[in-house]
């Protein structure tokens, strides 16, 4: 048997297979599809202190070979989710992350204090949110806010910190630089790029909060660069995303220096998509006589 | 359920609509009225395309839709023999009409389609209102013929059947105390008139729902209908998986 | 006749169709299409002060309806520009853009005194080249950098002067006011985004260069952002561009606040892109009874 | 020249070699030996694919291409009647072999393809060299037994043919003085084997290049083959329009 497992800042996924935040809600209805048990970990949908309603609708749009999103953070909230969610996704192997995001450090804190106290596995801080008017991706595009945020959490946090990486940003390898030296255990990258679409029919942007982000296959390269600046950069383990949808993919995000690769939008396109990622991961070692699949990470030969 | 099924008939029925059957013994089986398909039109798109579910016919699922953009143009393309990546059946469809109970169906443009099998399963016979901007757009009029139901069509401009709104007829039928409870799929102003009317008279009222979606099961969130709660308060639910249909009297329409 | 021109800084173009740096050449190829009448205006492939050869191939990497490229400012100098290049190109309608990139603020100084001095119609300053080590997008991701070449370059400039940015920004309207108040005259957007794309059988990067600029239909939505988020912001004419492959997306470009749009990497797709873009907009206006093109610029109605 | 043209026959020749004639009476009138057509296989995908004429016949035109990737997947999936988007003819061929001179092709692979046309087009009897990984790999080769030509075939594991490169039976040929001129097409190492034996030799040699590309007009510069100029300088010059035929002696075969 091949080694799939990986170690994400002292948790061991048993394969690199995650599932992207707020692409996969609380894991109820994947799990229609197929077992939760098949996933290395499993990240929430981005969840904040209070019950948040989200941004009006319309909050979806297609672009080529992507989506925009304007959901705006909908969810039940941390106490909620922990109670009727978490028990729920506890019973599966896969781990679970925590996906925070909050309006000031004070509710990152908080909501840092009340998941380490829970069953979740990892803390993942979101500070590139582009869906939310105060905080959110102003979190993540400065390297000063970065480590004061990163820091009050982790002074907070009983579990490992993963922190969320907006690629809205000139240099990303200085922003994961202030992540890690303000403690953070992981860096998971690419959140959506901001973009826009507009209906020239009616000439207003398809959707409500006029601006979303920019998720799917066409922000791939983006996410492979940026994946691979931060690696050469520090040393902590990186969740990649940003356009994954096949075996191929996942491979290409861990050479370039990806210790977990997470699936999201393209588990709309087929619900079965973060399992085949993680089938077709499995054959591609096989074929390729690979025995850990830890060999993969970083192994990108640069010019 | 997520099945790559075959398509068996492809017909214009105008120049913009599609008569489309795919063959899915188990979609077919295990379809209710007001659900949907989630269909992969094209390689090159992402996102499904939302498509109610018209009627079966044996093993075969039936969907009628319009041209609108790069998606419905692709499926619009496919011959019988081709074959499309469908999610379904998805949703909460339409209640069933309580035995003895005359149902109003009330269906606007494209949201006529998902009024066949409802009205068509009704015990007591059932009135139906179906409104058309025009003759040019006029279809399935013959299919609801062939139920037994009291069929009133209408046309904007009179081209087709009665000239006026499908609300105008839906007036004069409640006010002759013909109806005890609503079933409508339209445009979201028409949907507002046919909540408001049904209100009126005190019947339940239950309205299909659109909203562009992402996953299409409940899991993204991006295709929310607003809400407004017993108590008042304003929510979110979600058109894929709470809905399509819902009781008109929590939607909020003037989200 | 429905009116299609516009003006850029001071110059009117016949149409708002131009084709974008680096992928047009110099106009001759496309050339042998359709006449270069039909254009508003041409920005020539970006010039430097000396003759570079540019990046080793490979130089083109293709990625989910979108390409990245490292060609690195393969040309022959601005001075043999101005002596073989620019009197065919003076022959024709289509407006000349000099597109010019240095790697010292003297370089751009001295290029822009050079091309004042010929028949060239406007300066397209690019400090947002992604694919040169030296200075290239360095100068443009920061506002101070920005402020001193355009300063620099307006002072010695006797056309006007177009600053095209970088789009691998946080704040992109930050970045236009900085280049406004050092005068320009006009601003073109986007240039590419950096990406990358890893060969998962060789463990090696498709570009020689490693990491290349990410263009086509891909990157349309941040474009169409960017170019409304500098609309807002500052006051002179914008030329759009990023992912226009047709009529539809030159409008949508258009309502965002373009005054003019710009066809690249679509020629690569139909040699006849910007010429369908032309012609389709043209139908545009007609199927919608607008009487001035310059009706569409800037009119989106946000929520 | 960009015109849409109707596929007129396919075949798999290996699982991964198709053979593909397509109809376009400009094309197969306008193109000479070497040049190649600038495909737009898929519409998901922006960059079209270089692919070398190998025939034309009649009105069509005949090109061989191996599944790689992506496009050549998409195009290999075509049938008889449907269309494809061709750019083309594009680039500078061989030249013509003067008359009275013996010339020799050499092709490894999918290089063999674009030597067909320029083999049959000499006056004095050509050698010709075709090499093969295996016999898994084999085409094309009747069609060039078809040719009046001195024909050998070699294999790496010499499991068609004979056992050995191309190039050792090139030195044969050269060695015996059976050759004026060269051409060769394809994997880089082995061009630059070639050009070596015919320099030592002195023959003129002309080489068929890859590189990925853009445009395919010369208009992007992202092709770039690196030169050495007569003076010793260093040069970048376009695959898709200086060449993908280039005067051996001029490539920097190490760049
Ligand atoms: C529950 C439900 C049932 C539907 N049933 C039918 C039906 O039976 N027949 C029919 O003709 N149409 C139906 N529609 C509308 C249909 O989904 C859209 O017309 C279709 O998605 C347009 O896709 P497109 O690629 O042609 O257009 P584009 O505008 O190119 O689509 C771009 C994106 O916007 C979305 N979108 C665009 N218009 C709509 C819309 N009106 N509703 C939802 N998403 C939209 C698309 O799904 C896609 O994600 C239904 C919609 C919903 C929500
Ligand atoms: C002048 C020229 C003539 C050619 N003639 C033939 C021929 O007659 N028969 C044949 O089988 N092949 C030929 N090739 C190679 C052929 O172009 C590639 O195999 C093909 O582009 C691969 O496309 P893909 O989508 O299958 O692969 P992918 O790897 O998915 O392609 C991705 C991108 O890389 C480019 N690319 C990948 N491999 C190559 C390559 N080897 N050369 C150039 N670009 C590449 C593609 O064009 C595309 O832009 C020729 C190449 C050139 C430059
Ligand atoms: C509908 C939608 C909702 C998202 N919500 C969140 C969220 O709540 N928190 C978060 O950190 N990222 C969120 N994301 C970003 C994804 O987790 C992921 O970073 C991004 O989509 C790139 O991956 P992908 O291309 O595979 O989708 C969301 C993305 C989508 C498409
Ligand atoms: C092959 C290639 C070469 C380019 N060279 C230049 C250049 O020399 N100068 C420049 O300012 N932009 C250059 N660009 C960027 C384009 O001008 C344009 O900003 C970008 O490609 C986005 O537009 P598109 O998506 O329509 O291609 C180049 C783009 C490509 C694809
Ligand atoms: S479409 Fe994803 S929740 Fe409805
Ligand atoms: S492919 Fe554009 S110059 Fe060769």
């Amino acid at each position: 048997m091949r080694n799939q497992k990986v170690n994400i800042a002292g948790v061991e996924l048993q394969n690199p297979i995650v599932t992207a935040s707020g692409t996969y809600g609380f894991g109820r209805e994947y799990g229609e599809y197929y077992s939760l048990n098949e996933l290395g970990a499993i990240a929430v949908k981005g969840l904040t202190l209070k019950k948040r309603l989200g941004n009006p609708p319309p909050r979806i749009a297609e672009t080529p070979m992507g989506i925009l999103n304007s959901v705006g953070l909908q969810n039940p909230g941390v106490e909620a989710f922990i109670l009727e969610d978490l028990p729920f996704l506890k019973q599966f192997d896969a781990k679970v992350i925590a996906n925070i995001a909050g309006n000031s450090i004070e509710d990152y804190v908080e909501m840092t204090r009340i998941v380490s106290a829970s069953e979740v596995d990892l803390i993942e801080v979101n500070i590139s949110c582009p869906n939310v008017k105060e905080g959110g991706v102003a979190f993540g595009t400065d390297c000063a806010m970065v480590d004061k945020v990163v820091s009050a959490v982790k002074k907070a946090a009983k579990k490992p910190v993963i922190v969320k990486l907006s690629p809205n940003v000139a240099d990303i390898a200085a922003i994961a630089r202030s992540a890690v030296q303000a403690g953070a255990d992981a860096l998971s990258l690419i959140n959506t790029l901001l973009g826009m679409k507009i209906d020239i029919k009616t000439r207003r942007p398809i959707l409500k909060n006029n601006v979303g982000g920019l998720s799917g296959p066409a922000v791939r390269p983006v996410a492979v660069r940026m994946i691979w600046q931060v690696a050469n950069a520090v040393e902590v383990p990186i969740i990649g995303m940003g356009g994954v949808a096949a075996a191929e993919d996942a491979v290409e995000m861990m050479l370039a220096g990806a210790s977990a690769v997470a699936v999201g939008t393209a588990n709309f396109t087929d619900p079965y998509a973060a399992l085949n990622v993680k089938r077709g991961l499995e054959r591609y070692l096989d074929e390729n006589g690979i025995d850990d699949v830890r060999e993969l990470i970083g192994a990108v030969e640069p010019y | 359920m997520r099945q790559i099924c075959k398509i068996v008939k492809k017909e214009f029925l105008t120049p913009d609509i599609v008569d489309l059957r795919f063959y899915s013994q188990e979609i077919a089986a295990a379809c209710f009225p007001g659900q949907f398909v989630h269909i992969l039109c094209s390689p090159a798109q992402v996102l499904r395309r939302p498509i109610s579910i018209c009627d079966v016919e044996g093993g075969a699922v039936r969907v009628l839709f319009e041209v609108r953009g790069g998606g419905t143009e692709y499926l619009s393309r496919l011959e019988p023999g081709d074959a499309i990546d469908v999610l379904g059946p998805v949703g909460n469809g339409f209640s069933d009409v309580p035995r003895g109970e005359r149902a109003l169906f009330v269906g606007g443009g494209i949201g006529i389609f998902p009024l066949l099998m409802p009205a068509r399963r009704c015990d007591k016979t059932p009135s139906v209102i179906l409104g058309f901007r025009d003759i040019s757009r006029v279809v399935l009029v013959d299919d609801f013929r062939k139920l037994s139901c009291n069929l009133s069509v209408m046309s904007d401009n009179g081209s087709f059947g009665e000239r006026g709104f499908v609300t105008d007829k839906m007036a004069e039928i409640l006010r002759r105390g013909e109806a005890d409870r609503v079933y409508a799929c339209g445009p979201k102003a028409m949907l507002k008139a046919v909540a408001e009317l049904a209100a009126q008279y005190s019947l339940p009222c239950e309205v299909s729902m659109e909203e562009r979606m992402g996953c299409g099961i409940g899991a993204c969130l991006v295709c929310a209908c607003a809400v407004r709660r017993a108590n008042g308060e304003r929510d979110y639910v979600h058109v894929c998986k709470d809905g399509p249909v819902f009781d008109a009297s929590e939607v909020d329409f003037d989200a």
